[in-house]
């Protein structure tokens, strides 16, 4: 992976985004405040505007410009987490060049483990976290592995989608559903939908090429 | 959705630059990043500043002022503000004592602060507020919300901070009224998010949503429409047994906030202080100083919110102390 | 209709209460008849006297106060008051200078002030108010309808009543103002009166009623939903055309008040004043006093009222002097 | 007629504007601000707790009391008209005990103008006059003509009605209406309205007697 893929990601990311308009919209709506699609399309599009500046930068600066930019950008609960995953993200790839599949698990890994902290949130919260964690898990696994980046594609997409749907049944312990208590229950979380779409926009652009 | 705007991407601009403009004598206002100043600048004391998503007008931007907030960092409708807003705003308006943001408890305001404070080159502090009692006997684990008792602390915290106080006695203070103060509100209709478009929740004519969040979350139950005594007595009874729960005095001077949502007319706002105030005097409170008004909004819903907060006299004198902002103005 | 309250007829006696317990301080509050009058009675001054039916809070009982109006007598939702209610609170305010009334033109109000005045064994004067300039070339024969720039004269009357001055300078002050004043509004949304229990008239998302009046009437046409920089504009030229019409000055010192009328956010009122302020700076004028918010509202319609004042030195002057009321407040 | 048939007639005008609210209410929603009814309904249920007084009194005091009652109790237009209609009926009573048919056309005559005095208006501009002048003046001319009661009352509730209708195609001159220009055309006048059923309610009660 190089500045280039992340901006090809970044492109079938937003796009992704876009289609998913009222899934995400109607999810926040159900249990949050309704800003989580108009705050990730915010994201999307100003990536997207910046596609000249990050191609000519290293994978890893350009994983930080998209971070602090993110940080700038987003605001709400998703910002800051969005922004703490790329920061990270691009400190522990800062100095390699072109990336293999492995440390770009690790990086991942990484980029979720920010996530946790600045959220101080676990699996099983009800977050964007429970597509993240088993994400990453298997990404790790799998990159140890030394499976195929298609093997891993397809497996993760999988993965992101049990994730997501395990946000079903569970309480709300973190973020504004937080205080709903037992009427969170049978909604999906809207950042668990959106790092879904997201998953499987990147895991279809690398099962394409 | 029927709202008085242009392109909903630019509403936010043009409101808040004409919220500038009409208070040109009070305010000054900087875009990218964006935030609003006191036009005059403080020398020497604690600044403080507030921020949180717009659609909560005149909270925060309308709270700035002499004898309250030095700054305020409007994020989108419903969206916390960025850290480069926050310092931004500090950096324009540190007086040489030290920051102290008044935030209100969201996960997303809560990090973004956070992660402000981890850059920011001035001593700082922070009080966040938590006033809502809406949600009970639950197992959420990141607290309560912060709503209209923010008004109160931004504006008697602001009192204490023009007396030169440091940082220290201004968190302190600002942390002693948050546990002073409960509230609770209900929503006859739900708010429309102006980039969404749409309602954000539906309900029916014959329901109301007992303890919505002022950004149209959901609360406590989704009930029957009763008659408003109704209503504000469940209301009053929740304060009350958040005021047990918290082990404070269920009698003595108290002010009583009725603040309305967006689209709720004062006749309403004052039929509900009017019961409010014979049941909190019935239980032995003494009403002491009143606010009724749209202070903390949620956009253009329908319902009202009720505060309580515990005076004691040195909340009362920072109270009444002379404030002028937009939304706030006596004294002076 | 979906309302805070517990039973339509004893909706005002119970909003009332609670508008008098929540100023306290500044009012007092008598029934049967039913008036509003300063807790601190005035001495040797010319006392002012308005109402007008209820719904359009805090217009007028908030305005009671030093600075601004004696009394207030409030009828019912959007029905004048009546003599006898005129008469008693001039019977409790008269300090031995007169009774200025001033009164929003309409068949309604006219007659029952004419009535009192028939009656009253005082000195007295009427300002009838007429700032609406919503229906032009019509064939009517009662004149304008009196709206939101009533809280104009209302403000700078009784700044100069508390000078001393007498009756007929208070009326020629009254007068003079109302020439100079003009306003539009416009709906999005119908107002519900509560007794009726439904919206006063039908319109559909994509209309407004354009040059409505703060009881809902009709107004000068329905017309398409447009985007704001639309509405105002034509709102601003009407204004402006009224102002050629009355052959006062395009250009010089005005006061732009943006009144919300009940359920119109402040974050829309703002984005209409930014548009409003750069049209008629465009057009040669100078605003240098502005008002934004709730102040003469139709219950709970979604809508808003442009007013354009046209200063000079002796308006601006009574403008700014101190008031305090529940409604407007400053300088003390 | 003496304060006894007052009060019964004042109950059947409460009952019959009881039972035409819709059409009241609706017409003062399309071109007024739709408090009419109300306003109506509000006079009617105070004339109506006043019974026992009125009976004790003269027809003249009676009528008065009524008016001064419904100038304190109505407001808006309707209140201050309503009241001089009342007031100056009493006044043209005054002395006279049991009233014959004539007097009581020029009292009725006399509240007429003083409803055109109060309110500066003509037949012609829309308002409740539209009703009651041709009323005024049928009951006059039959009355002189020493026609009975059930006549008149028979050619009354057709003038009335006639007269209602007749405010249906103009532009209002006088009232809350005379704002609207054109558009107040193709809607009747509310007062016209009420007074049209408060003709009838009184006629049938003389026609059933
Ligand atoms: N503490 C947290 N840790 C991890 N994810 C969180 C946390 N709080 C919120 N989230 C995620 O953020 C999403 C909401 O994002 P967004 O709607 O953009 O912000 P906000 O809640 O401030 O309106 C939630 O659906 C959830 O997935
Ligand atoms: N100047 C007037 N002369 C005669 N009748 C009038 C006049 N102005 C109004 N009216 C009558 O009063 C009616 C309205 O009464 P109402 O709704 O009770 O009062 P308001 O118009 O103050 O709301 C109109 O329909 C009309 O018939
Ligand atoms: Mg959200
Ligand atoms: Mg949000
Ligand atoms: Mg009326
Ligand atoms: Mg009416």
């Amino acid at each position: 992976m190089n500045s280039h893929t992340i901006s090809l990601y970044a492109a079938a990311i937003r796009h992704a985004i876009l289609d998913h308009e009222a899934d995400i919209e109607c999810l926040d709506r159900e249990i949050g405040d309704g800003d989580h699609y108009i705050n990730m399309k915010r994201g999307c599009e100003v990536i997207a505007s910046m596609t000249d500046e990050l191609t000519a930068l290293s994978a890893a600066d350009a994983l930080n410009k998209i971070g602090m930019k993110l940080l700038s950008t987003i605001g709400g609960a998703s910002g800051p987490l969005f922004a703490s995953f790329f920061m990270s993200m691009s400190k522990t790839l800062k100095g390699s060049e072109t990336l293999n599949t492995l440390q770009m698990a690790l990086a991942f890994e990484a980029g979720v483990q920010a996530i946790m902290q600045r959220g101080k949130a676990q699996a099983g919260e009800k977050t964007m976290l429970d597509v993240l964690i088993p994400v990453a898990n298997t990404f790790k696994q799998m990159a140890e592995q030394d499976k195929s980046s298609q093997e891993i594609a397809t497996a993760l997409k999988q993965v992101a989608s049990t994730g997501l749907e395990s946000t079903r049944n569970m309480l709300a312990t973190k973020g504004r559903a937080s205080g709903l208590g037992e009427r969170a229950i049978g909604h999906l979380d809207a950042g668990a939908k959106s790092c879904e779409v997201m998953i499987h926009a990147v895991c279809d652009a690398v099962l394409i090429s | 959705m029927k709202k008085f705007l242009n392109n909903v991407d630019q509403m936010l601009v043009e409101s808040l630059s004409g919220f500038a403009a009409a208070h040109s004598d009070l305010v000054d206002i900087q875009f990218d990043p964006t935030f609003v100043a006191r036009k005059q600048k403080s020398d020497n004391k604690v600044v403080l500043i507030s921020g949180g998503g717009s659609g909560h007008e005149p909270l925060h931007a309308g709270y700035v002022g002499r004898g309250m907030l030095d700054a305020a960092c409007p994020g989108q409708v419903f969206t916390s503000p960025t850290p480069d807003q926050m310092l931004a705003a500090a950096e324009a308006v540190h007086a040489g004592k030290g920051v102290l943001f008044i935030v209100k408890n969201y996960a997303g305001d809560v990090m973004n602060f956070e992660m402000t404070t981890e850059m920011l080159p001035f001593e700082h502090a922070t009080v966040l507020t938590s006033d809502d009692c809406a949600v009970v006997n639950s197992t959420y684990t990141t607290g309560r919300r912060g709503v209209a008792g923010t008004v109160i602390v931004e504006k008697c915290v602001g009192s204490l901070a023009e007396t030169g106080a440091d940082l220290a006695s201004c968190k302190a203070l600002g942390d002693k009224i948050n546990v002073r103060t409960s509230s609770i509100g209900a929503a006859l209709t739900s708010c429309t998010v102006p980039a969404a478009g749409r309602p954000t929740f539906d309900i029916s004519e014959d329901e109301i949503e007992m303890g919505v969040g002022i950004h149209g979350e959901p609360g406590r139950r989704r009930e029957a429409m009763r008659e408003a005594d109704a209503i504000v007595g469940d209301m009053v009874a929740a304060i009350v047994q958040d005021i047990e729960a918290k082990q404070l005095p269920t009698h003595g001077d108290i002010l009583l906030l009725v603040n309305g949502l967006g689209a709720t007319p004062l006749m309403e706002l004052y039929l509900i202080y009017n019961t409010a105030a014979k049941l909190l005097t019935e239980k032995g409170f003494h009403i002491t100083r009143s606010l009724v008004g749209n202070y903390t909004t949620a956009i253009d819903m329908a319902g009202a919110s009720l505060t309580v907060c515990l005076l004691d006299n040195e909340i009362t004198q920072h109270w009444d102390s002379p404030v002028h902002t937009a939304g706030l103005r006596w004294g002076c």
